[in-house]
């Protein structure tokens, strides 16, 4: 694993400027668990304090040290993005699986609802739904919801990947070489489909995350536990731009970009890395 | 045996009979090669699919040994089934999973079928199988498919489908990506596999040439139906059926004198072919009658081969032969 | 006629699929929450006014309430009452703008949205689509590779974050583009010019936001697209006929690559929808979203089962008239 | 005076993927020539480089392909020139009008989402610029008539033709122009056998009646039986041998031409036929001197080390063997001893 890893790391910057971002930004969520302050209480620092040496970041209008709040917002949005990318990860895969391999009426019935997920506009569902759920919000909730609606991406390209599999020449070989159906699909087509399970994956926690932002600006999360979404939310709350608060708001919004940007680059390059015609020119180079 | 496609949308698809009437046997003492040639959607690649179990036929059935093997349903019999009728495929650089290494597949035959007690016999009888196709075990040990040529990529898959001694080999189109000057070595092994190792093999091709090389007995099918089916050196070189004339008078030949005679009549409408009522050759057959039109041709057993055509059925002999032909 | 059989029943079906598995699920969210909705309704009533109220009061409130949100009688009762409203599109009174029929409130807030979605859509996909078309096609040009990375570093920035940006950008450090709303306040709603003017000052930052995001995505989409098509033997064919530059570029790439984009944008609608909602409360545009955000926070349930039954039925109506036209551009579809 | 000569011409494939720099020798420094008004059949197994030549002499030359050197030199009716050293304008002129390629054929030679008819107008349109819409319908028309095709092909899409009505289409398209020279690469391959015979038919025709010469690349020996006047063999980016067609089938002279011809089955005779030893080199790093010498059973210490050259030992025959030039090897040059008459 770790020889792939030295691979891309040297041949490919969209992997290298990913990569490095997110490891920092991991770096930092687990720095929170040293946070000198408790997340959800308020006027523990000075107020509206430009950044300084004592608080890096400056402090925002709840008297919060903008640094270590951002430290637990990172670890609330990997948690966030995590769940939903897992849940939704299972759900479709096994969808697609199930689809592209019994075919008939059940393919064409959970492609119908697959495809019906994929055109319904997501936003106003959530909404409705998080709007009854509010008092019940949790980070792990919120990543439950959302999966609601990002399964079906994964569900169409794991079919997708499955349909042209059964078809290959190798399949029929490994099936009259005796293997059952469950050993043709783990060690024949498995490793054709997990590039598009990764690259899914870390679409998805980029999807989630983005609809968190949306929902916490709407006011619709459990607003006292920091995420990316919460902080903008406060801000936004406390007028933070009229008042020239400048560092409160500048905070999330550079560490959106920065995030979602690597997760984007991140997953780019793995698809195009795994995707097996490039990893079979691997192969042939000796690599 | 009989299949008709489905073809078309979801819900009203139009009826496509690949496979009509098809029926023939092989003797199980007498090891042969026995072809199916047509030409592109003869469904020659269908009757080796139902054969293999991989499409069900709409009528008619597949008998192995004396079972009824068209609907198998328990895994037990369909590995017994499968450990005496094994494929080998058309595209060598297809039949081995680019990112697994090639004797893998040798080692999965041995071990699901359970050709040997201990692991060192199975190595054994992987290590035969090899020899008996000109390889080694050294040779092709942890290599990945893309290191290896077409040729020996091919000899690997013929050596995967020994593994098992199985007594009937179905070969669809085996040498037609193998080069030229390779080809006549996977044939002659075909060859060699009937004598020394008496397999039979069901070799489906649309090259004549090569089906004359090694071949007993030949069927050569047209949209479905097979035209003429019988001794190979009896329907290639004196074939009645005028769709096997033209077919074989199109082959080109390697050598200079070779040339075709005169200009031949290209029909371009080939799916009205398919849905003819008559004789699927009526469009383009220089002797049609009236009769070819609509009504199927019956198979008449002439000089050593049986013939699907009104030309050489008893009733029509006497009575409307002398009506001129209508092309 | 064929055509009919193999393409374009098949969509219908999916098109009612779409909207019965939409409105089932709007349907049985209230009803699956733990809270009940009219006690919720009530609580803020009665803490509102502070009055104290007789029982008696308090019950015929909660039938009338009950009534409203049409929970009385068994599910399956109130599953076709719901389907019954839907079709004559009555959601009943919205709670926070009492006496006003909740399609009215929605009906004058849907050209906002409609105005702002369908341009920036158009516009977005027709400039993404023609830069993703030339940057595949002039494939190894430095610019090519600059724009895409460009384009990377835009599409994955969410909508909203998006806004703020511009928001800071536009407002703050060059003060060009008004801050909120859909026209300047105090301006009367006319036809006249210099109200239209007025209000597409005010949608031009709503709008450049959800641009510029649409363009990242059909930009990289098509550009792949494209750096496949110009491999394919009919162009390399064509290019050694000695075609001139710009027809092989549009006649043949771009006319073949637009195709799965016609296809890819009856997908994305759902994901734009939300776009704008959000960018709408970003800038507190007059459309359906800040509609959205005021139904929220006034907690009008009658209000926001509305805007999501309606969003569905718009959305998936959307998707599937651009999945009619495509086969107008399609000839293998058109011609079996 | 030959039409098309060619002067040690080489083209590698320049390949750096992942961090690994790999020359394929696709083609390695020929020199032959194509005579006016014969039809030349490259013959050879699949990766010995006769379809990177054919792009090369056509100059479709697109990177990771790269020319490193040598000529191409055209010459008909008082004009001549280096296809790979013309100017833009000049060569876009040239081709279609002087030389144009038929390609193998395969699903996508015409442009899926238009009709065949706009196809050929577009080409006709970039060489005959004045002419107004008449004047295309009618070259259009004329020449399908001329081919025996239906006119509705001109008004259907290429998905809607079968294959073999797709081909002659191309070809129809290929020659609309009246090429002086035709390029055809495995034409025929993707073909049943019956409808390969009418486009060979077809393209035989043309040439009688147009005058033109025909350079075609097939690995199918017996197509070239039947088609070409002269063939030349090639071999891991090599030509080995360039011979009238009745000799090369007859009697071949190089090793490997013997091994290509024997191993040929024909109907009617079951003679033993045998493969060529061994497997074709890899054109990353072939053998050093004759890359033949690895499965060649007369290979003598001089083929190990020395590239032969092509040599004409007889009028109008090449081969490219130490068997048949009678060079020595002399230290590390090689020296030619006597030159047979």
């Amino acid at each position: 694993m770790f020889v792939i890893l030295k691979d891309l790391l040297k041949r490919d910057k969209k992997f290298l400027f990913g990569f490095t971002v997110i490891c920092i930004l991991v770096f930092l969520a687990i720095l929170s668990a040293f946070s000198p302050y408790d997340p959800r209480s308020w006027n523990v620092v000075p107020k509206d304090k430009p950044p300084s040496f004592q608080h890096l970041l400056g402090t925002n209008s709840m008297g919060q040290d903008i640094f270590w709040n951002t430290t637990h917002a990172l670890k609330n949005s990997f948690i966030l993005g995590l769940t939903a990318a897992c849940i939704s990860t299972i759900i479709g895969t096994i969808v697609g699986l199930i689809a592209g391999y019994r075919g008939g009426v059940l393919d064409r019935v959970l492609m119908s609802i697959n495809d019906s997920f994929i055109v319904l506009p997501s936003l106003p569902i959530l909404v409705f739904l998080s709007f009854f759920l509010r008092e019940k919000m949790t980070i792990f909730v919120m990543g439950a919801i959302l999966s609601i609606f990002s399964w079906p991406w994964g569900g169409k390209q794991v079919r997708a990947q499955v349909l042209s599999l059964r078809e290959r020449e190798f399949t029929y070989t490994s099936v009259f070489s005796g293997m059952n159906m469950w050993k043709v699909v783990f060690k024949e087509h498995l490793p054709f489909v997990i590039p598009w399970v990764i690259a899914n994956f870390i679409n998805t926690i980029l999807w989630a995350l983005g609809m968190e932002i949306t929902l916490s600006v709407l006011g619709l999360t459990s607003l006292e536990t920091p995420t990316i979404g919460t902080t903008i939310h406060w801000a936004m709350q406390y007028q933070a731009i009229f008042r020239g608060i400048w560092w409160w708001m500048l905070t999330p919004i550079i560490l959106s970009i920065i995030f979602f940007v690597a997760l984007y680059m991140l997953s780019v390059s793995i698809s195009e890395f795994l995707d097996p015609r490039t990893r079979l020119q691997r192969i042939k180079m000796g690599g | 045996m009989e299949k008709v496609f489905h073809l078309g949308g979801r819900f009203f698809g139009s009826k496509l009979k690949a496979v009509n009437r098809v029926n023939f046997d092989l003797d199980a003492k007498k090891p042969e090669i026995l072809t199916f040639a047509g030409e592109t959607g003869s469904g020659k690649t269908t009757v080796a699919r139902m054969i293999l179990g991989l499409e069900t036929p709409t009528s008619g059935e597949v008998i192995y040994k004396g079972r009824n093997v068209t609907h198998i349903k328990k895994r037990k019999e369909l590995l017994e089934y499968m450990k005496e009728v094994q494929p080998i495929f058309q595209n060598p650089f297809e039949t081995f999973n680019p990112l697994k290494k090639v004797d893998s597949y040798l080692f999965e035959m041995a071990e699901n079928y359970e050709i040997a007690k201990t692991k060192e016999e199975k190595q054994k009888g992987v290590e035969e199988s090899l020899n008996s196709v000109g390889l080694t075990l050294k040779e092709i040990k942890g290599r990945y498919p893309n290191e290896l040529s077409g040729g020996q990529l091919q000899r690997v898959s013929v050596a995967r489908a020994l593994v098992t001694r199985p007594s009937l080999l179905i070969a669809d189109e085996p040498v037609s990506m193998v080069d030229a000057s390779l080809r006549m070595s996977i044939v002659n092994l075909f060859a060699e596999l009937k004598t020394k190792y008496n397999v039979s093999v069901l070799y489906i091709t649309h090259d004549l040439a090569t089906a004359y090389y090694i071949s007993d007995r030949i069927a050569i099918m047209l949209r479905g139906d097979v035209v003429e089916f019988g001794d190979i050196d009896k329907v290639m070189l004196s074939p009645l059926h005028p769709y096997t004339q033209i077919l074989l008078e199109s082959v080109p030949q390697p050598d200079p004198e070779g040339t075709w005679k005169e200009d031949i009549k290209l029909s371009s409408l080939e799916v009205k072919e398919f849905s003819r009522l008559g004789c699927k050759f009526y469009e383009r057959c220089p002797f049609a009658m009236k009769i070819c039109k609509d009504v199927e041709p019956p198979y008449v057993f002439k000089d050593g081969r049986e013939v699907k055509c009104h030309l050489y059925s008893e009733e029509i002999k006497n009575t409307e032969k002398s009506e001129e032909t209508v092309n | 006629m064929k055509v009919l059989k193999t393409y374009i029943i098949p969509r219908l079906i999916q098109y009612l699929l779409v909207i019965f598995i939409g409105i089932t699920i709007t349907f049985i969210i209230p009803r699956l929450t733990p809270i009940d909705p009219v006690q919720s309704a009530i609580n803020r009533l009665t803490s509102y006014g502070g009055a104290y109220m007789e029982p008696e009061a308090v019950a015929s409130l909660q039938n009338t309430l009950k009534e409203l949100y049409g929970l009385e009688g068994g599910i399956v009762e109130q599953y076709f009452a719901f389907w019954k409203h839907l079709f004559t599109f009555d959601f009943g009174p919205s709670l926070s703008m009492f006496p006003t029929p909740v399609t009215e409130i929605i009906a004058n807030s849907l050209p906002w949205s409609f105005f702002l979605l369908f341009f920036s859509l158009i516009i977005s996909w027709i400039i993404g689509n023609i830069l993703g078309g030339l940057a595949g096609y002039f494939k190894e040009k430095k610019w090519s590779n600059v724009l895409a990375v460009v384009a990377m570093s835009i599409y994955p920035i969410p909508y909203y974050v998006m806004a703020l940006i511009l928001v800071i950008l536009f407002v703050y450090i060059f003060p060009i583009f008004p801050m909120m709303g859909g026209y300047s306040v105090g301006l009367q709603p006319t036809f006249s010019w210099s109200f239209l003017l007025d209000v597409l000052r005010h949608s031009i930052l709503p709008a450049i936001s959800l641009i510029l995001v649409g363009i990242g995505w059909w930009f990289l989409s098509m550009r792949s697209l494209t750096s496949n098509i110009v491999a394919e033997d009919f162009v390399t064919y064509a290019e050694f006929a000695g075609l001139p530059k710009n027809k092989l570029l549009f006649g043949y790439v771009m006319r073949n690559g637009m195709l799965p984009q016609i296809t890819n944008l009856a997908l994305q609608i759902g994901g734009i929808f939300n776009g704008a909602i959000i960018t709408e409360v970003a800038f507190s545009y007059p459309g359906v979203g800040s509609l959205l955000q005021k139904s929220i926070t006034n907690g009008d349930f009658n209000l926001m089962m509305g805007i999501s039954v309606l969003s569905i039925i718009a959305i998936a109506t959307a998707s599937l008239i651009i999945d009619l036209i495509y086969p107008l551009f399609d000839p293998r579809i058109r011609y079996r | 005076m030959s039409l098309l000569e060619i002067k040690d011409l080489s083209a590698y494939y320049i390949t750096h993927v992942f961090g690994v720099k790999r020359d394929v020798k696709a083609v390695d420094n020929l020199t032959f020539s194509v005579e006016e008004n014969e039809i030349l059949g490259l013959a050879g197994e699949s990766g010995c480089g006769k379809s990177t030549l054919l792009k090369v002499l056509l100059s479709m030359v697109k990177p990771p392909l790269k020319v490193l050197k040598g000529e191409v030199n055209y010459s008909y009716d008082s004009k001549n020139f280096n296809l790979l050293t013309l100017d833009k304008d000049r060569l876009r002129k040239v081709r279609w009008e002087d030389i144009s390629y038929i390609p193998q054929g395969s699903m996508s030679t015409f442009n899926p989402v238009r009709k065949i008819r706009k196809t050929f107008e577009d080409v006709i349109k970039t060489h005959k610029k004045n002419a107004d819409k008449e004047v295309y319908e009618k070259l259009m028309e004329d020449h399908l008539k001329y081919l025996g095709l239906p006119l509705e092909v001109l008004d259907s899409y290429p998905h809607q033709l079968s294959g073999g009505m797709r081909q002659r289409t191309t070809i129809a398209l290929a020659t609309i122009l009246e090429p002086k020279v035709i390029f055809a690469d495995e034409p025929t391959t993707a073909l049943d056998v019956v409808v390969q015979r009418g486009v060979i038919q077809m393209l035989k025709q043309l040439h009688r009646e147009q005058r033109n010469t025909m350079v075609m690349v097939t690995h199918d020996m017996a197509v070239h039986a039947n088609v070409a006047d002269r063939v030349a063999v090639m071999y891991a980016g090599k030509i080995v041998e360039i011979s009238k067609k009745e000799k090369l089938f007859t009697n071949p002279s190089h090793p490997y031409s013997k091994f290509l011809i024997n191993s040929l089955p024909k109907i009617g005779d079951r003679k033993q036929r045998a493969s060529a030893p061994g497997n074709p080199p890899s054109l990353a790093n072939p053998p050093e001197g004759c890359r033949f010498h690895p499965r060649c059973p007369y290979a003598k210490d001089i083929c190990k080390k020395h590239v032969p050259k092509l040599i004409e030992d007889e009028k109008g025959h090449y081969v490219a063997c130490f068997l048949f030039s009678d060079e020595v090897e002399e230290g590390e040059n090689v020296v030619q001893q006597t030159t047979r008459g």
